[in-house]
């Protein structure tokens, strides 16, 4: 399929990239997507970050640390890299892309005027991009799920509001709807402590503004933080009480990550919130060992003020994604190369992998070849072996996830998508300036301690949400917290407002 | 009852036998002093009496009871051990005052046990210093002083004086001496000094190789050798030992000595009614014995040829170490007081009632009554 | 040496207290091998549902296979070996005699120098610093720098220090009249008088080099070139990110944690059988003889 | 005076001359000291810049000791400050004395066999890594199924969730320390029993010494040294608690006695890549761990005469 | 030249000053012997030329070269400690190899000595033994076999053979006698055994509380001891002090003891020269000057009042502890033939000529010649 279209340049041009993802994975040049973009490109990129590093984070420090940097900056590390790109960039270790972008990009350009918000979300203060940034599409991340086949077993409806709920629960509670004799059930359980004080929704409250658990939201354009609303007391005090009653997994702080698989296999969760994909294939995957399952989606169930909502989401952009360094040599070449991969033929080597070979072109549409489908690996695994999929600046594309997503997470996704009004507004992050991030810096950490602190003590009931509300409050503000807000409410109105 | 029996003990380290059936029975009160050359299993006794060494083979009783499988604290001994084992991390009063405090003794007593013993080892001076800055006679005192603090029912001493100068070696030898006379305490006494062994015995005990050679009070071992062993290990310098062939000469045994130069030996009565003609003897002659008096009449002296080596000179006495028919001889005697050489010595003169004669093949002593 | 049938009641009693006491203790440390045994030769399905606590359930090899088919695997084995014996091998190369320097009262500036190592217990310049410097000194992504780079530590050159001053003077006394030169002193005398010093070290350096993965991750850039722990983050990052949407984790065979179950007891078992093999360097009475105390 | 200096001079010379080979032994080492610990140490100047690691130690601009009171401003990391020293504080009351008991008690240990055995086994969970203990550690605690609750209940106590217990935290963290570590650092002491003489226990046996009274009044005090020097150590240590063990075990819940300053760095500092603040928490840690050495090492040269240097 | 030459050599360890001064040389060749009680710091100088303790003060020369800043190993000297100090790791023929080893020799010299050094030690079944199962006379064997396979320029011995039975003793004493004959290196050898210091030495050393008190060859300081210490130090037993006043009695002067009955000495006329009147003294009798064989006529023996304590039988001879007005005197004696007692003895023969008399305030022996 030669393309002159899709060429930079004639003699093929070599550019360097650290590029180190996920702890464990690099770029490089054997991914047949790669093989593939450098034949239509001319431009081959070839690896320098280390192979052996199981952290991502410490990898790029370390390459910032050598100053030896190589052409392309790129990957996604615990935490993200947006900040990063945008510090080393106002430092000088990447470029400015804003008018590089203008001159080259035509793709790129038109992504960025498509979506104001992404291009707002990654700006830098001084008002510059410098890093392209995986795009997520898709909105929908995490959903409710309920043991329905307990539900019937009970004589239960779908429970639809927060007193449904709290029937509910109780009944899985008490009724011994798995029918073993004994009241080993779990009603409620979740494999990251913040999920148990997710049913804080139920009362309005909500975890994060963003896709980051105890991020700042923006309510009238305002930053405030979740944790210090009214709302949340009230959410936190029922959640304790709800703890106390044995609703919510008396373990569910020192569960870890294999909570489904045991309380599920074990027959013994009623009902948690999780991810639509990973999660619905429990009912597939246990039809054997426990018979009649069905763990299912539901819509969440109406709050205190007859709202619905869902707290979760997708996040529009990924703190994720690619740089050019000062020491490019062929910044133009490289934004183009950029350019490339947000092209229609681009995005889709990038999200589907090469034609013929993992997907073929079905009514103008790429669809998996079966030998993909029917791989017993996961569809994203087999991707990011080929190269695709991995967190370059790019855009995903939700079609090809949704081709391998099961039917019933499918179902749900639907169901959460025909919902009006389920989705609440992202706080997509500010970048602060060096002056703003050092009073960010100072205060922060410490108030996110103190407020997950005090989250877990509440829920356990070691302290009186009522009584300790108003301390708790001065002490958030003795920490720092009106500081915080203070500068980031600076930058936010900064980048957002002056839209 | 004896205070401290052997029964046929045996002791061996994987297939060596380094002591061979002992029996020895030590009465209460009693003082006995195992000596022998080194390497014979003094040591090895002494410690299988301690309660330091299994016993391989027969029985120890201390007190009447058998004590094989009793622990050495629950024997009721003391030790003094030859390579002193002081306790390093402990200073000198602490080390004589071990065996009192984990018996849980008062401080005051401990305090004045400590203080008597230190008095009487010379080591008040040194209460309070580290094993590490003592010299070693010093560190030897500190050995016997965490001996004789605690009063057991048994003492053994494992070479107790061997580094001390003359001096104190002559005033702790009455020093134990003098204690035993008081405390009456059964002590078994290990050394290579038979001046110490013969001045603290009531009993000597003579090893060699593992076995007990003779048993007697120090005046019969001396007087009496069962064995040329005996006979040479006891005195110092030891007994010469002139090798000889038994022959009769005017109706008399006499031992004859074969060389450049022959030599006869008259035998006194009683010994020469033990002897065959043509048998190997020795002829055991006590140096201090020997005398360069020489031409002073009597039927109960003989003289004997001889060349003078070397003059060893120790004061007013001097060893000469001479040959008689060849074989070295070793002779303790005055030093002249007229100025005469001792190196032009010709002829010694023996009295022919102190000569010992033993059989070359068994070892044992001829006294006629054989 | 000591004998034992030559104990009273008391003693008996105490030793039979004693051994019950270690009886127990050493139970309860059994229990994490014994569990990460069961784990790997259990399925994944068994284990991530947690049905796996002490025995095995749905015996598998699987963990095994996976494990051992890999042959990134053996390469970090070997790697892994490599570290570990010429890394000790290096580390005792260099910190015995220095140790042995050290511990020597005649030694000019002692005070100060022993002041110098102990210093760096505390005080340490970092990551970034450290990583700086061994990329100014050519040794990133180089065996040789992994294994150059931690040839000593403080504490263990403490502890050689130590225990050579605590051998009795004598020795090194009658060395030197025998004419020994320090190297002689040291190798003839010196190192035999403490083994059981040495060993102990030695050991120290294996197992904390057996151990070790942060600064190869730093350090190193192939591959090739990592440990064996290295492999197994590498592996726990892999199954992780398989099974966030693994549909199979429940049928399958093996997971994360039976594989890792797996790996770590492939990495135990040459540390296991060390210590049982040195075990008798330990034994009592090295000095026996030498001296009148 | 000049003449005693030249005198001083000479007799370095004439050391010199005499012990070089003393020297040349050290060299080795002395250079690796200085080439990979003291070299990059200049690096501590971290501390006082606001450091980036793009502009580089020389490149970053000098802050003073603004990193310093950043940290003592901060409440949490005072509080963490505090709970470090009370966890090792407690540790060296009741995990230090551990690994010394056990050594004493396998010396004891009459079967050659049962020494070897028991031994080999107690060293191993040195070898399981934390995330397995503290897997392990949660099991064995849970409210639910946990055996120490059971046996709880069985007892009529109310079952405890242990690990969300701030009350709680520092036993179980320090007691399965000491389960992990114990059998591993007990073999320090172990070599060091091995240089003991055995004719000391010989004359204390004679003496009367019950094998108690010599394990406490011979084998004790003859280890005393490495213990001196293992507890200087150890105070040296106060002020660091590692942070793996404790991530895997603490909970916000836990952090009001179980945030430490390790985990205030790791939390705050290198996920957020705030190299400074770690360096200058890192440094202060040093600074109060230097000097208390520094004391423990005098009071012991007095009182011992063993020293660290 | 002198082959080690000590210079106003002084010891301190801290404060303590444990060698005062001390000057001594030793010409090429030479035997010398250090002797003094436990504690005098024989030890310690010993260790000093041998390079293994810091000179404090004064200096040290070999060979001509001063060595105080001298490695040991550079000292080209060999040793014999007085706690072995052999290498627990190595076997009987490996701690004797050690030293040649070290230098390098080849396989077959080192063979050769080491076997030569086992014969003449009688080692030569321990040659594959540890140390550890060594009795503690072997051990010392083999201590003094480490020494003597090297040819040094000097030999230093620290009590090479006080762990060893009398019979190896004299053995072994004869042997180093020999060694250094046929060797001829200079030799300081530390002893408490003054057997050994007067049959090995060409010159003793007799120190006292850090101080050399005399110097001279064995006769020398036997026959003419320059103080009360040195008197009382050599000869075993040792010389009887008896505490007197000088009274002129007679026109000439006599050492007067006090008591209940008290006892005139008369002196010889050279000794009586230096007396003044009035002067306190100690009187010295050696215990083997005096005799039991009382009633002999001439003036040059005289006779005193005695009463016997206790009787020590060392087998031909035997010592008495007796009392001479009130003070304790041993005499040591022939053991009488004609078998009379020796508790009763009454009376003690006195040559006159061999008394010693010292000041008591300096301890300086008064001859005369004051
Ligand atoms: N552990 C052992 N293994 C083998 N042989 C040993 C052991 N201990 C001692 N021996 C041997 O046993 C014999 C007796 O030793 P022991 O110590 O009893 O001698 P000793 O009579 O005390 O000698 P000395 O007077 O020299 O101390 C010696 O030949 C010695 O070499
Ligand atoms: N390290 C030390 N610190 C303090 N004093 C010491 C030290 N070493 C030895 N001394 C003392 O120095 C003095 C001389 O000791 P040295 O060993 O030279 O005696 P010695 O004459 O050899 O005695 P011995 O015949 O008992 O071996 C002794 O009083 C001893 O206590
Ligand atoms: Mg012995
Ligand atoms: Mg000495």
């Amino acid at each position: 399929a030669e393309d002159a279209s899709t060429k930079i340049v004639d003699d093929p041009l070599e550019l360097t990239i650290h590029f180190h993802f996920r702890d464990k994975y690099v770029y490089t040049e054997n991914w047949p997507v790669e093989k593939k973009a450098a034949e239509w490109t001319g431009i081959h990129v070839k690896n320098v970050a280390s192979l052996a590093t199981s952290n991502s984070r410490d990898a790029f420090n370390l390459l910032m640390a050598s100053g030896d940097l190589p052409d392309i900056v790129g990957g996604d590390v615990t935490g993200g890299l947006k900040d990063d790109f945008i510090r080393y960039g106002m430092e000088g270790a990447f470029l400015p892309l804003d008018d590089l972008i203008a001159e080259n990009a035509p793709n790129l350009k038109k992504f960025f005027d498509d979506h104001p918000v992404v291009r707002r979300a990654i700006s830098a203060p001084d008002g510059h991009i410098y890093f392209i940034p995986y795009v997520p599409e898709g909105e929908y991340s995490r959903a409710w799920f309920i043991r329905r086949d307990w539900l019937e077993k009970l004589g239960l409806k779908e429970p639809q509001n927060v007193d449904e709920l709290y029937t509910v629960l109780k009944a899985f509670r008490e009724k011994d709807p798995n029918g073993n004799g004994k009241k080993d059930e779990v009603p409620y359980f979740a494999r990251e402590p913040i999920e148990a004080v997710r049913l804080i929704n139920m009362w309005d409250a909500r975890v994060s503004g963003s896709e980051r658990y105890g991020d700042f939201m923006v309510e009238d354009g305002k930053i405030v933080h979740p944790w210090t609303t009214a709302n949340y007391k009230t959410g936190i005090s029922k959640v304790a009480q709800w703890f106390g009653e044995g609703l919510i997994d008396t373990e569910v702080f020192t569960r870890g990550a294999r909570v489904r698989e045991y309380m599920l296999g074990n027959n013994i969760g009623g009902m948690t919130h999780d991810w639509f994909a990973s999660t619905s294939n429990y009912t597939e995957a246990l039809k054997d060992s426990v018979p009649g399952i069905n763990f299912a989606p539901m819509l969440p169930p109406k709050t205190v003020s007859g709202k619905r909502f869902e707290d979760s989401r997708r996040a529009t952009v990924q703190p994720a994604g690619w740089a050019i360094s000062y020491t490019n040599q062929h910044p133009a070449e490289t934004i183009k190369y950029f350019d490339f991969w947000f092209s229609e033929k681009g995005r889709i080597l990038s999200n589907w992998g090469v034609e013929g070979v993992n997907y073929d072109m079905k009514d103008g549409k790429p669809v998996y070849k079966d030998s993909v489908l029917k791989n017993p690996k996961p569809v994203n695994a087999q991707m990011w072996e080929i190269g695709a999929g991995v967190p370059r600046g790019y855009w995903a594309s939700y079609p090809s996830e949704q081709q391998w997503t099961n039917k019933m997470a499918l179902d749900g996704i639907a169901m959460y998508e025909t919902e009006p009004g389920l989705l609440q507004p992202e706080f997509t992050g500010v970048s602060m300036s060096a002056e703003e991030r050092a009073v960010y810096d100072k205060y922060w950490p410490s108030l996110l301690t103190y407020m997950t602190e005090m989250q877990q003590t509440f829920v356990l009931g070691a302290q009186n949400v009522d009584a300790s509300w108003d301390a708790y409050q001065a002490r958030l503000e003795q920490l720092g917290l009106p500081e915080v807000i203070k500068v980031m409410q600076t930058a936010y109105d900064r980048q957002y407002a002056k839209n | 009852m004896s205070a401290v029996e052997l029964n046929d003990v045996v002791k061996r380290y994987g297939a060596l036998e380094v002591v061979h059936s002992i029996k020895l029975s030590v009465s209460p009160g009693e003082f006995v002093v195992l000596v022998g050359p080194s390497g014979c299993g003094k040591s090895t006794t002494l410690r299988m009496v301690a309660g330091l060494e299994d016993i391989s083979d027969g029985t120890i009783s201390i007190g009447g009871r058998v004590v094989n499988r009793v622990a050495p604290k629950d024997r009721d001994v003391a030790m003094v051990f030859q390579n002193y084992a002081l306790y390093p991390h402990l200073n000198v009063a602490e080390n004589i005052a071990f065996g009192l405090r984990v018996r849980g003794e008062k401080n005051d007593v401990v305090e004045a046990a400590v203080n008597e013993a230190a008095a009487i080892l010379d080591l008040m001076p040194y209460l309070k210093r580290k094993p590490a800055d003592l010299s070693g006679g010093q560190r030897q005192r500190v050995a016997m002083g965490r001996a004789i603090v605690r009063k057991p029912q048994v003492f053994l001493f494992d070479e107790p004086l061997s580094n001390l100068d003359a001096k104190l070696r002559t005033q702790m030898r009455a020093e134990i001496k003098r204690l035993h006379k008081r405390m009456d305490v059964t002590s078994i006494y290990v050394t290579h000094d038979q001046v110490e062994a013969m001045t603290l015995a009531d009993r000597i005990v003579v090893m060699n190789g593992g076995r007990v050679e003779q048993v007697g009070s120090p005046m019969e071992l001396f007087l009496n050798p069962a064995n040329a062993f005996v006979a040479s290990f006891l005195g110092s310098p030891p007994m010469n030992l002139v090798a000889a062939r038994v022959e009769a000469a005017n109706g008399a045994a006499v031992a004859c000595v074969d060389g450049n130069v022959p030599v006869q030996f008259r035998m006194p009565a009683a010994i020469a009614a033990g002897m065959r003609a043509g048998q190997k003897v020795l002829v055991g002659l006590r140096p201090e014995h020997l005398d360069i008096e020489v031409g002073r009449p009597g039927a109960d002296t003989q003289e004997i040829a001889t060349a003078v080596d070397l003059v060893e000179p120790l004061g007013s006495e001097a060893l000469l170490h001479c040959r008689i028919g060849g074989q070295p001889v070793v002779a303790k005697v005055d030093t002249p007081v007229d100025g005469r050489s001792l190196s032009d010595v010709a002829r010694l003169a023996i009295p022919t009632a102190r000569l010992h004669v033993f059989d070359v093949e068994t070892g044992k002593a001829i006294n006629g009554q054989a | 040496m000591a004998t034992f049938s030559l104990y009273s009641r008391g003693d008996r009693i105490f030793g039979y207290a004693n051994a019950a006491l270690i009886g127990l203790f050493v139970l309860s440390t059994l229990y994490p091998f014994i569990y990460l045994l069961a784990v790997s030769i259990s399925s994944g399905a068994a284990v991530t549902s947690g049905q796996v606590i002490l025995f095995p359930k749905d015996l598998t090899l699987a963990a095994y296979e996976f494990v051992l088919s890999d042959r990134l695997f053996w390469i970090a084995y070997g790697n892994t070996f490599i570290y570990t014996f010429g890394g000790t091998a290096v580390s005792l190369a260099i910190m015995i005699p220095g140790a042995y320097a050290l511990s020597r009262a005649r030694l000019r500036g002692r005070k100060f120098l022993n002041l110098m190592v102990a210093f760096t217990l505390w005080f340490n310049a970092g990551m970034i610093p450290f990583f700086l410097n061994m990329r100014d000194l050519g040794l990133l992504d180089s065996r040789f720098g992994l294994i150059i780079g931690f040839a000593c530590n403080a504490f263990n050159v403490i502890l050689l220090r130590n225990f050579f001053e605590s051998v009795p003077k004598s020795f090194e006394e009658a060395a030197k009249m025998d004419g020994a030169s320090e190297w002689q002193l040291l190798w003839k005398v010196f190192i035999p008088l403490s083994k059981p010093a040495i060993i102990t070290v030695g050991l120290f350096c294996i197992v904390s080099r057996w151990n070790s993965y942060f600064w190869a991750m730093v350090l190193l850039r192939g591959e090739e070139k990592i440990p064996l722990q290295l492999y197994l983050k590498r592996i726990i990052v892999d199954l992780t990110a398989n099974d966030e949407f693994a549909s199979s984790l429940l049928s399958s065979r093996y997971s994360f944690e039976t594989v890792t179950a797996a790996i770590m007891i492939a990495s135990i078992i040459p540390v296991l059988l060390i210590y049982p093999s040195i075990q008798k360097y330990f034994n009592k009475g090295i000095t026996l003889g030498g001296v009148k105390e | 005076m000049g003449s005693k200096i030249a005198q001083h001079i000479k007799d370095l010379a004439e050391d010199l001359r005499r012990d070089w080979q003393l020297y040349v032994l050290l060299l080795p080492m002395l250079v690796w000291f200085l080439l990979f610990l003291y070299k990059p140490m200049e690096g501590l100047q971290i501390a006082f810049k606001d450091f980036s690691p793009f502009r580089g130690v020389a490149g970053s601009p000098w802050v003073g000791f603004e990193n310093f009171r950043t940290l003592l401003n901060d409440q949490i990391f005072i509080r963490a400050f505090i709970n470090t020293i009370t966890i090792s504080g407690l540790g060296l009351i009741f995990a230090f004395p551990v690994p010394i008991i056990l050594a004493l008690m396998f010396n004891e240990l009459q079967s050659e066999v049962g020494r070897r055995f028991s031994q080999t086994v107690v060293y191993l969970p040195h070898f399981i890594s934390v995330v397995i203990v503290a897997g392990i550690v949660i099991n064995l605690l849970s409210p639910t199924t946990g055996v120490v609750n059971l046996v709880l209940s069985s007892l009529g106590f109310d079952p405890i969730y242990f690990l969300t217990q701030p009350e709680w935290f520092r036993t179980v963290f320090i007691g399965s320390n000491v389960w992990k570590e114990a059998g591993f650092e007990s073999i320090v002491y172990l070599a060091a029993i091995a240089g003991i003489s055995p004719t000391l226990y010989e004359s204390a046996r004679v003496d009367g010494a019950s094998r108690w009274q010599m394990m406490w009044r011979i084998t004790l005090p003859c280890i005393l040294p490495t213990i001196i020097i293992m507890l200087i150590i150890r105070i040296g240590n106060l002020v660091e608690v590692g942070f793996e063990y404790i991530i895997l075990l603490y909970q916000p819940a836990t952090y009001r006695t179980a945030d430490v300053v390790s985990t205030y760095v790791y939390r705050t500092g290198l996920q957020g890549t705030q190299y400074d603040l770690a360096t200058a928490a890192g440094l202060f840690n040093a600074v109060i761990a230097f000097a208390l050495v520094f004391t423990a090492n005098r009071i012991s040269r007095k009182v011992s005469s063993t020293s660290l240097w």
